[in-house]
Parts: structure tokens; sequence; C-alpha cells
């Protein structure tokens, strides 16, 4: 169970990864809109703030996995403590 | 369900190293261009969190009536859960807004909803925290009326922003953008299922704890 | 059974608020207390901005009410007589529907003083022009607030840190209960007064009042089995 | 003196019982059964759990695990007529400060659906207060407070009396009165469970012992000469 979510928690990292792809430059895009042609508001740039939700998303998550590895850990330290205490069980 | 773990840990895996190459794939949306891929991820978060609240709601009711440990401890899951795609939510949300509105907040009606989502279930986290012995029966009825107050929130928000009216930024979905987009929701369901599964695991060792410290008491 | 233990509860609520009128009077010095604080906050040249007066009324209501729930249970907890309420022979939710009647007849009170206060303060006196649908939003807001408020006071009078856990509980789950109570007064205060849009609002309350008050007695049993 | 009740028993059967609040165990697979007639002293330190076993008995908290049958029946069977044949007495009175004492037992009187008038008078005479019935709680003594709440809790004449600690602040006088009234409903079919620390004053009250520490049952034995002595050896079989 412990490999197991081991190899969870790296699979999951590596694919932090990968918005990387996300941003190549598309090819569905079927028409060309020149930048100085859009409204104020859209030239300020978008990647940045596309990269930010995405790695947020990840973040957010691992956060999360992490504070219950480390909850799960403080668990499973007082159980071995427990069970050091009172040997015959 | 531990069963079940390994497959949907796989699944889940899969289908998020795909996402990215499925939402570089679709089409850009011509007003809004890049940013409007944040939509991606923004709106499956959403779907995963009222997933989670549904959740935690019957599981809640179940615990009351039950007196059913089980139920509670995937309701508290659920709960957790539920606060951490909501927060995705209102993260990503304002990104999105600050480049397609030009400011973080404006009192949109579906952030609007989440953030009030997101504060009823976090003060189900808070009562379990400090509300003492006997605090999973006051989580359940957080659970119970956050689940009944939703369609509330939702119709409330929706109608009291649609009076003064804004420009809708939901974009209508074509047919070209909906496979990636379904793709990610998918793949955000997967990743709740799997999370909601390692937090129950965590409450389901906690108890084992507290079963081994009433056993060393004797 | 039902009915008359509810009734018993309630009489025995007022015996006692008789005797020294401390949750009324300070229920509605608080009330005033929170108009003046917000009126300060939201008024500019001697006018409210925008749809304050709605607003503020609403804050009033909803606060002072939190106060006079943490009031009305600390009482039952002194001397645990919740315990020996709760020992009665009748359907629990009967002593929650005694207790709810109590509550909405202090809220009842406050408004019938913040009502005149507000439209007095604030050059409000359109909200008397319409009064049947003021009493309407006043009736449902009152109610959906006080259905929800009465459960969570009653269930975290064993919690610890209940004080603050009220607030924290109850705020969440009643903004749908605040959000049409203003969008409904603001509604009567607009020149001409909107009558359909406070109509609707007050649907709105009714189904919230409805589906909570059912969802509060169905629980209430449960929730107060330690 | 009450209108006969649906719900009656004569035994109350503790089984199995265990009650935890998360890893804190407050009673461990508890089980013993009072019967009509029995004076049963729940004995025990402080904190041994005793007022937990007391709230299970009285229904306002449910075990966490086990169940207590009330003639042989589940409460959820019973349901809320159950409720009118169970007293309780608690440390905390159970009393409105603010009302008289008249107004404190009308108001029970009537929540269990008693016809206030006789019952009034008898409880207020037998609580030696018939002379300051008008007065508000706040005023009286602990004692007087006390008698009162006794009365409070025997005014629908209950088949189960549970009493947490009657004693606490009483004098002499005063305790020999409640052990006096103690006997007499036990005499009249009543099941009298009696939770005490204190062991000179359950000494020739109670005519069967239940014994507990940090939460388990040590004996369940019928009460002999002398209580201290016994509650030695039992302490020290352990």
């Amino acid at each position: 169970m412990r490999l197991h979510r081991l190899l969870i928690a790296l699979t999951l990292f590596v694919l932090i990864a990968l918005p990387a792809f996300a941003l190549q430059p598309p090819t569905g895009q079927s028409e060309f809109v020149p930048v100085e042609s859009l409204p104020a508001a859209d030239q300020l740039p978008a990647a940045p703030l596309l990269v930010t939700a995405y790695a947020f998303v990840w973040i957010a998550v691992m956060v999360y996995l992490w504070s219950i590895w480390r909850r799960l850990n403080k668990v499973e330290d007082e159980m071995r403590a427990l069970a050091q205490k009172a040997p015959h069980r | 369900m531990r069963k079940a773990f390994g497959p949907i840990a796989v699944l889940a895996g899969v289908l998020l190293v795909g996402a990215p190459f499925m939402v570089a794939r679709a089409p850009y949306e011509s007003t809004m261009g890049l940013v409007q891929k944040i939509f991606y991820f923004h709106v499956p978060s959403w779907f995963a969190m009222f997933t989670a609240i549904g959740v935690c709601g019957v599981a809640s009711l179940i615990h009351l009536f039950r007196n059913n440990p089980r139920a509670d401890r995937i309701a508290e899951a659920a709960g957790e859960v539920a606060v951490l795609f909501g927060l995705m939510g209102l993260v990503t949300g304002p990104l999105w807004g600050r480049k397609s509105w030009g400011v973080w907040w404006q009192w949109d009606a579906k952030l609007t909803i989440a953030l009030l989502l997101e504060m009823t279930f976090i003060s189900g986290i808070l009562v379990r925290k400090y509300g003492g012995p006997g605090s999973d029966k006051l989580a359940a009825a957080v659970g119970i009326f956050g689940l009944a107050v939703t369609p509330f929130v939702y119709e409330a928000v929706n109608i009291w922003r649609t009076i003064h009216p804004l420009t809708s930024v939901v974009p209508t979905l074509p047919a070209s953008m909906g496979a990636p987009f379904w793709f990610c929701v998918a793949a955000f369901m997967l990743l709740m299922v799997l999370l909601l599964m390692v937090r129950v695991n965590l409450g389901k060792r906690q108890a084992a704890l507290d079963e081994l410290y009433l056993a060393y008491e004797d | 059974m039902f009915f008359r233990t509810a009734w018993l509860v309630l009489r025995k609520d007022v015996a006692i608020e008789a005797k020294s009128w401390e949750v009324v009077t300070t229920t509605l010095f608080f009330a005033v207390s929170c108009v003046l604080i917000f009126a300060f906050a939201l008024v500019k040249d001697g006018r409210a901005v925008g749809d304050a007066a709605a607003g503020i009324l609403w804050i009033a209501i909803s606060f002072s009410g939190t106060l006079a729930l943490g009031r009305t249970f600390e009482r039952e907890r002194y001397s645990e007589t919740l315990r020996a309420l709760l020992l009665a022979p009748a359907p629990r939710a009967a002593l929650y529907a005694g207790k709810l009647m109590g509550m909405l007849a202090l809220l009842g009170l406050a408004e019938l003083l913040l009502v005149p206060l507000v439209a007095l303060l604030f050059q409000a006196s359109a909200l008397f022009s319409r009064p049947l649908l003021l009493a309407g939003l006043l009736a449902g807001g009152t109610v959906g607030f006080c259905a929800v408020g009465t459960l969570f006071a009653a269930m975290l009078v064993r919690a610890r840190s209940r004080d603050v856990l009220l607030p924290i509980l109850l705020y969440p789950i009643i903004i749908p209960v605040i959000i049409a109570g203003v969008r409904g007064t603001a509604a009567l205060l607009s020149a001409p007064p909107d009558e359909p849009t406070a109509v609707m609002w007050i649907g709105v309350l009714t189904a919230f009042d409805i589906v909570f008050l059912t969802l509060a007695l169905w629980t209430f049993e449960p929730l107060m089995t330690e | 003196m009450p209108t006969p009740a649906s719900v009656d028993f004569d035994t109350v059967q503790v089984v199995d019982v265990s009650r935890h609040f998360g890893r804190r165990r407050a009673i461990g697979n508890v089980s013993f059964e009072a019967r009509s007639g029995d004076i049963l002293g729940l004995l025990g330190p402080n904190g041994a759990g005793k007022s937990t076993l007391i709230t299970m008995l009285a229904t306002l908290a449910a075990p966490s695990r086990g169940e207590i049958r009330y003639g042989g029946e589940s409460p959820v069977r019973l349901g809320p007529e159950l409720r009118t044949r169970i007293g309780l007495l608690a440390h905390e009175l159970h009393l409105y400060p603010e009302l008289s004492a008249r107004q404190n037992l009308r108001f029970f009187a009537e929540l269990h659906g008693l016809a206030p008038h006789p019952v009034i008078d008898e409880a207020l005479e037998n609580a030696g207060l018939a002379d300051r019935a008008e007065e508000a709680v706040s005023s009286f003594s602990r004692g007087m407070r006390q008698r009162l709440a006794l009365e409070r809790s025997l005014l629908h004449a209950p088949r189960l009396v549970l009493f947490d600690e009657p004693f606490t602040g009483l004098d002499d006088r005063a305790v020999g009165l409640i052990a006096d009234r103690l006997r007499r409903l036990a005499a009249n079919g009543a099941i009298v469970i009696l939770a005490t620390h204190d062991l000179d004053m359950a000494e020739g009250l109670v005519n069967r012992i239940a014994l507990i520490r940090g939460g388990r049952l040590l004996a369940d034995e019928p009460a002999g000469a002398g209580l201290r002595a016994q509650y030695r050896s039992i302490i020290g079989a352990r």
C-alpha cells in the first residue's frame, strides 16, 4: 500500500511538467488575428495566467496529498509507539 | 473499494496526462484567445466540487440517522475534497477574469456561488476541529444543510446578478471544444474519486488508531 | 402532544423573559447599535449610498438575531435544563418548534423597532408604501433565519467554543435569505416600487422556509442525541 | 396519582454497552440489570463513567455499542412514551433560576402531561417549600434547590429513577430525607439507580452495587454489611 502511494505521488509529480506541451502553438487555429487589432485587455499576456492556473491545480492537489501523507505518517508513528508500549498486543 | 483504487489511479493518471494535449489541440476561442483554455480545468473543478458536496450531504444523512462511522468518514473526506476543488475554481476563475474582464473579482454569479459554498464547507471543517466531542454530528448537520442550501445559493445569486445584467462570460460550447472539455471533466472526476479514497483511507487509519488506544487502555 | 409541548416551551420562555427583559432589551439595543455602525460606514454627505437602507436593515436583523440565539440557549445550558426538556415524553422536535416560536417573537419585536428606525434615518419611508409586501419579506426572511439558527444554536449547546461556532456555521447557510431579503427590500425602495421583483423574492424565501423547516424538524432529534 | 402510561417495564438491562468519545473510552462493555424494588448503587471514583452511564440510561445519549433494554424492549421501539417512565436528577439541577418554585414544577408537570393541581402542592410539601413556593429559585440555598430538583424529577412518578450524585452539598438531615424518599420509591416498585462516589452516603441505602472504574464494570453484586470493606476487597482483588 505504501509503495503504491509513492508510485502515484511520483506519477502525479511528473505530470506537473506537462503544461509545457499545452502551450505549444495550437494546431487547430483556423484564422490569424493580428495582436495589434485586439482590444487592450487582450494584450495582457495570457500565457502566464494559463500556466499559473494549471500549476495551481497541480500544486493544490500536491499540497493536499502531502497533508494527507503527513497526517497518515503521524497516525502510523503513533501506532508504532503504542505497539511498543504494549508489545503483547 | 480498495480493489478499485489501482485501476482508478491509473485511469486518472492517463486522463490527466492526456488532458494538456487535448486542451492544446482544442481551437482558440476567437474573442478570448489563449486564456480561454483555463476553462478546461476551471469548469471541471466545479463539477468535481458539486459532486463532492452531493457525496458529503448524502453520507452525512446516513451518519446522522444510522450512526454509521464509515459514512462519517466519507462525509469528512468529501467535505475536504469539496473545499479543495472549490479552491481550484476560486483561484483559476479570477485568473481568467483578470484577462477577460480586466479585474480579478467582479461578483460574477458563478464565482460568488462557489465562494459561498466554499465558506459553508470550510465551516464544516472548522466545526470538526473545534467543536469538541460529538462534533461529528454537528459536521453532519453542516453537510446536510450545505447540500440543501446549494440550489438556493445558486438561484439567489443568479437572480441577484441578472437583475443588474452584466456581460455573460461563459461561452456556449462549439463541438470542437466539447471533446477536450468532457475529457477534462472525466479526468477531474476521477481525480476527485482518487483523492476521496485516499482521504477516506486516512480516516480509516485514524479510526484504527483510536481503536488501538481503546484496546491499550485495558 | 406536539403542539401542546411547543406551546408550553414558548410560554415558559416568555415567563422567564418577563422577569428581567434581559434578552429583549439587549437585543434591541444591539440592533440599534448595528444600524448606527453601518450608517457611519455607508452614509455620505447626509445620504445613504445605493441600497444601503435595505442592507443595513437585514444586517441588523441577522446580527441581533445571532446574539439573541446565543443568549436564549445559554439560559437552557446554565442549569442543563435543555436535558430536562429532552426528557419530556413528546416528540423532541416539539421543543424545537417551541424555541423557534420564541425566537420569531423576539425578532419580530426587533423588526418593529428596526423598520421605522431605518425608514426614519435613511429617508426610506417608501418602505411603508407596500406594507403587505414588506411584511411578507420580513416574515419570510425571519422564519428562514430562525429555522436554521434555532437548530444550530440548540445543537451547539453541548459543543466547545459554541459562541464563535454559531455565526461561523449559520451565516454561510443563511446567505440566500439575506440576498432575498436585501434585494426584495431594495426593490420596494426603488421609485416606483418594483412589485414583481419583491413578490419573486418572497417566493424564494417561502421555498427556503419550507425546505429548511422540514429539514430542521426532521434532523432535530438525532442531532440532539449525544 | 399520575395517569397510567401505556409504556411500563419492571427491569432495566444494560447489555454490553460501550461508549467512546474518539479515542477516549467513557464506558467499556458494561452489563448489568436492575429490577423493580432495587436501589442499585452505581459506585466508583470521579471520572469512572457513572454520569455517562446515567445519561445513556436516561435516553439522552446513545451507546456506541451494545444496547439498553427497558423491560426487554429497545428504546427506539418504545418511542417518546418511554420518557414518561424515566426520572432524572443530575448534578446540574435542571431548574430555571428566574422562575419560582411553583412555576418550575408547573412547567415540568405540564410538560409531562400531568394535571398540575394536586401534584404540585404535594411536591412542594415533600420538598418542605410550601411557604416559599412563589419565590424565585435563584434566592434558594443549595439544599433547598436540591430538594426542589428531587421533587421535580419525581413529579411524574417514574418507574426508572436515575440519580447522579444527589447528595453533594447537603447536610445530614437533608441526606436522611432523600434516603427515606428513595427507600419509599423502591418499596413502591420503582427501579432506583443511584450514582455516587460517596460510600458513606450509599451505606445502608443501596441493596445492590455495581462498581465501575475507568469505564469498566468491576463488580455487580448484592450490597454487604460494610460497603467500604466490600469496595476495598473488590478493588484489591484487581
